[in-house]
């Protein structure tokens, strides 16, 4: 009891140390690098899938979607438990720093799934003919959508930023024990109701010539998340510091300080 | 009818005189305002403090830090010379807080409030009628008035094997005389049984002995406003 | 590894696919760049928010010194 | 020992008498269970309005979708697993409303006794009052929407172990939206995903009895989810209740 008690209710509390500040300048310096290799990985793995990748057997070039869906899925997914990672380290260790990072996270997390619910949608009209298909991978993405809407509704509701916080942080974590146990059971319904040709799931056995480019749209989407990610965060430590003296400086900077 | 208060095993003085609040270099902020900074004050048993402080200068605040409610301030606070968090749990054992809010169930009757609080049949009674609630034992709380919802909490300092640190959040509002009177002997009371007591409020409150702390004195230095102008 | 298409036309087309490649294509690269903007974006409306209050700040000093100088001007 | 006069001048013995530092005698779970049910009985709106938007939401049914019985027993069971979901909804919100404004929920946290055991209490009187008499009554709306005979006990069973999964989750919903104003929407918002499970192995219950297989498996489901949700939901809770304290 003793240990958990410490550990629960520590009363480190970073704000003082400026931790954020830490965090602002330490990535000034290599951030626009970080930019350049996830967008020329992004390009490299567009003109790649697009141009040069064989057509497949059976769906023809429709499946060139699956260059930025399946990324976009995948990032989806990570973006939420890299969400509730950065709440959980916020509630147990009282920083301020990962709560920002997790509240900068929920947007782009949402933004990602809704990319890949949609480009998943589009993919559907030319293979089944109809928009919307309740196929389980997709309903899944449709409720991880709901689970991220919640916790940035969660997290606005409060007039108390920290209060807001750790509920965000919370719900965040009360989703991802959820995540598994959602998927599990749509993945029982899809079968139960399973109309015969329905078969997203498995994508059809994919050879190297088209594996590659989807390693390196993958691999430039997750640099690319690490960017958009911290340039939000950067962005919500100005947001939320602007009262301390190194905020007002790095704004101000050509402001005369006029003495009074 | 002579009650008989003493009906647990007398402390031995030892663990009486340690039962002390001790608070240092205390600094609470809210919404990134520093409410105040440096806070020392030493809580012994059968001593009392009063803190005072325009609205807003963070009593309840102070308040709700010192019961382990709001968890992010600098600075220690320390129950029988543990300080937080792990002497909170010590501290909430022997705590009997009434917070702004009386902590009375409107849909209990008074005397069922206080047989939550873990009192006996007779002993809500008698502390019932103490606090003038004499006949309205068995009325549903949410037929009661405010006044009277707030005296049902009180009714609990009334109560024998009370815990020794008390924390009140503006006691003597919405009192009439006669009740305040009430208050401020029992509080007299509790004091020379080895009790202490912590309390905010606005009004002079006549119990012995007892020390005033002024938040506005540990007021921040440099208030984040005038950081703000020294930039301009 | 080549590349699929005779000309540049029959890569749009993309025989038949080619909208709804190139439409969830383009949102994705639209909403891509709309991730990268907002922050950029804010942060300069901060920085202006932040001039533009300085300048309120400076103004209202300097009205008050001249107030301050009427007043005591007058009072001798 | 000095005695001295005390208010209306009965003596009293005064001498030290405080007790050592043991924890107050925090009231046992079936104190506290007892409080919360008296509490809820006496709330007698709060009973019968989730059960009154049950049934008439589910009369509302077929004259929107057309009386033809064929097709009514067919959504029959899905019908009313989504109703009783949205009526227990309904009522979530409620369940530390009245003890965050009254100041007890504080009290609560205060004790030096675990929230986990104040907050099963009150999530159990919410089940029994609410979700018991959902199940309760839904043969009779299952009548209503000409439910297939085979699908009346597993319809009962599932609703009984789902609606207490669903009161357990909602609590976690209920405490995080407690401290703000118009919590409504909002509970929904964010509890609405978490429900997906329960309202799947719910009707999957009902809709492998109709089509003749056991119900055995899908009913174990339901009973497993519900063990987590007992074991970790009202941890989760009191979480949430220590955060929307801290407002």
């Amino acid at each position: 009891m003793e240990k958990w008690a410490n550990m629960k209710l520590s009363w480190q509390w970073f704000h003082r140390l400026g931790s954020p500040r830490w965090f602002y300048q330490k990535t000034s310096a290599w951030l626009p690098w970080l930019g350049a290799a996830a967008l020329l990985l992004l390009a490299v793995g567009c003109t790649w899938g697009l141009g040069f990748a064989p057509q497949d057997a059976k769906q023809g070039n429709s499946y060139r979607i699956i260059y930025i869906h399946v990324p976009a899925a995948f990032l989806a997914l990570a973006g939420y438990y890299i969400m509730a990672i950065c709440g959980a380290i916020g509630l147990i260790w009282k920083m301020k720093l990962s709560f920002v990072v997790m509240r900068a996270a929920a947007p782009i997390g949402a933004v990602l799934t809704f990319v890949a619910l949609l480009t998943g949608a589009v993919w559907g009209k030319p293979t089944w003919g109809t928009y919307w298909v309740w196929d389980a991978r997709i309903t899944s993405m449709l409720i991880l959508l709901f689970l991220y809407l919640g916790v940035m509704a969660l997290s606005g509701a409060f007039s108390r930023e920290l209060s807001g916080d750790k509920a965000s942080a919370l719900l965040a974590l009360v989703g991802t024990v959820n995540i598994p146990i959602i998927y599990k059971s749509v993945d029982w319904w899809f079968t139960l109701h399973q109309p015969a040709t329905l078969k997203l799931t498995q994508a059809s056995t994919i050879d190297p010539s088209m594996f590659y480019p989807l390693i390196t749209m993958i691999a430039g989407f997750y640099l690319f998340y690490a960017w958009v990610l911290i340039l939000h965060t950067r962005g919500l430590i100005l947001q939320r510091e602007w009262r301390t003296q190194w905020v007002r400086e790095l704004l101000g900077q050509s402001a005369p300080a006029a003495k009074a | 009818m002579a009650s008989e208060l003493s009906k647990s095993p007398v402390p031995d003085a030892q663990s009486v005189r340690e039962q002390s609040l001790a608070v240092s270099g205390l600094a609470c902020e809210r919404d990134g305002r520093l409410l105040f900074e440096g806070l020392e004050f030493t809580l012994a048993p059968g001593a009392a403090v009063q803190v005072e402080g325009a609205n807003g200068a963070g009593k309840s605040t102070l308040i709700r830090t010192l019961i382990g409610s709001a968890s992010d301030f600098t600075g220690t606070i320390a129950w029988q010379g543990l300080a937080f968090p792990r002497g909170l749990a010590a501290m909430r054992a022997s705590l009997l807080y009434i917070g702004h809010y009386a902590g009375v169930r409107r849909g209990l009757t008074p005397l069922e409030n206080l047989a939550w609080y873990g009192a006996g049949q007779d002993d809500a009674m008698r502390a019932l009628e103490l606090v003038g609630l004499y006949g309205f034992e068995d009325v549903l709380c949410q037929q009661l008035s405010a006044g009277q919802n707030r005296r049902v909490a009180l009714a609990r300092l009334y109560l024998p094997d009370s815990p020794p640190l008390w924390i009140l959040d503006e006691p003597l509002a919405a009192l009439d005389v006669t009740g305040v009177a009430g208050l401020e002997t029992q509080m007299n009371c509790h004091l020379r049984r080895g009790g202490s007591v912590l309390l905010t409020s606005h009004q002079p409150v006549n119990i012995a002995p007892l020390q005033r702390v002024n938040l506005a004195d540990f007021s921040p230095r440099m208030a984040v406003e005038e950081e703000l102008h020294r930039a301009v | 590894m080549q590349f699929q298409f005779e000309n540049f036309a029959s890569f749009l087309a993309m025989n038949g696919h080619g909208p709804y490649v190139w439409f969830s294509y383009g949102v994705t690269i639209a909403v891509m760049a709309a991730l990268v903007l907002v922050p950029v974006l804010r942060q300069r409306q901060m920085r202006e928010a932040f001039r533009r209050q300085l300048r309120q700040e400076q103004a209202r000093r300097r009205s008050e010194i001249a107030r301050a100088a009427s007043e005591t001007a007058a009072a001798d | 020992m000095q005695s001295e006069s005390v208010g209306d001048g009965r003596k009293r013995i005064a001498e030290p008498v405080l007790r050592p530092a043991v924890p107050a005698a925090a009231p046992g779970f079936f104190t506290l269970f007892r409080t919360e049910l008296t509490l809820a009985v006496r709330r007698r709106s709060d009973i019968v309005n989730p059960l009154l938007f049950f049934v008439t939401v589910l009369a509302l049914m077929p004259i929107g979708i057309g009386p033809e019985p064929e097709m009514l027993s067919r959504m029959a069971a899905g019908l009313i697993w989504v109703m009783a979901l949205l009526s227990t909804l309904l009522s979530q919100e409620s369940l530390f409303r009245s003890d965050y404004e009254d100041g007890s929920l504080e009290q609560l946290a205060l004790q030096s006794q675990p929230l986990y055991f104040p907050v099963l209490a009150k999530v159990l009187v919410h089940w029994l009052v609410t979700g018991v008499p959902l199940a309760v009554l839904s043969p009779l709306l299952g009548m209503m929407l000409n439910l297939g005979q085979a699908g009346y006990w597993p319809l009962l069973l599932s609703l009984v172990l789902g609606t207490a999964s669903l009161s357990l989750i909602g609590a976690v919903g209920a405490a995080l939206t407690v401290a703000l104003r118009r919590p409504g929407l909002l509970l929904a918002l964010i509890i609405m995903p978490l429900y997906v499970p329960v309202l799947i192995f719910g009707t999957g219950t009902v809709q492998a009895a109709l089509d003749g297989y056991g119900y055995g498996p899908q009913l174990a489901i339901l009973g497993a989810i519900l063990a987590a949700a007992a074991a970790l939901a009202p941890l989760a809770a009191a979480g949430a209740i220590r955060i929307s304290l801290e407002n």
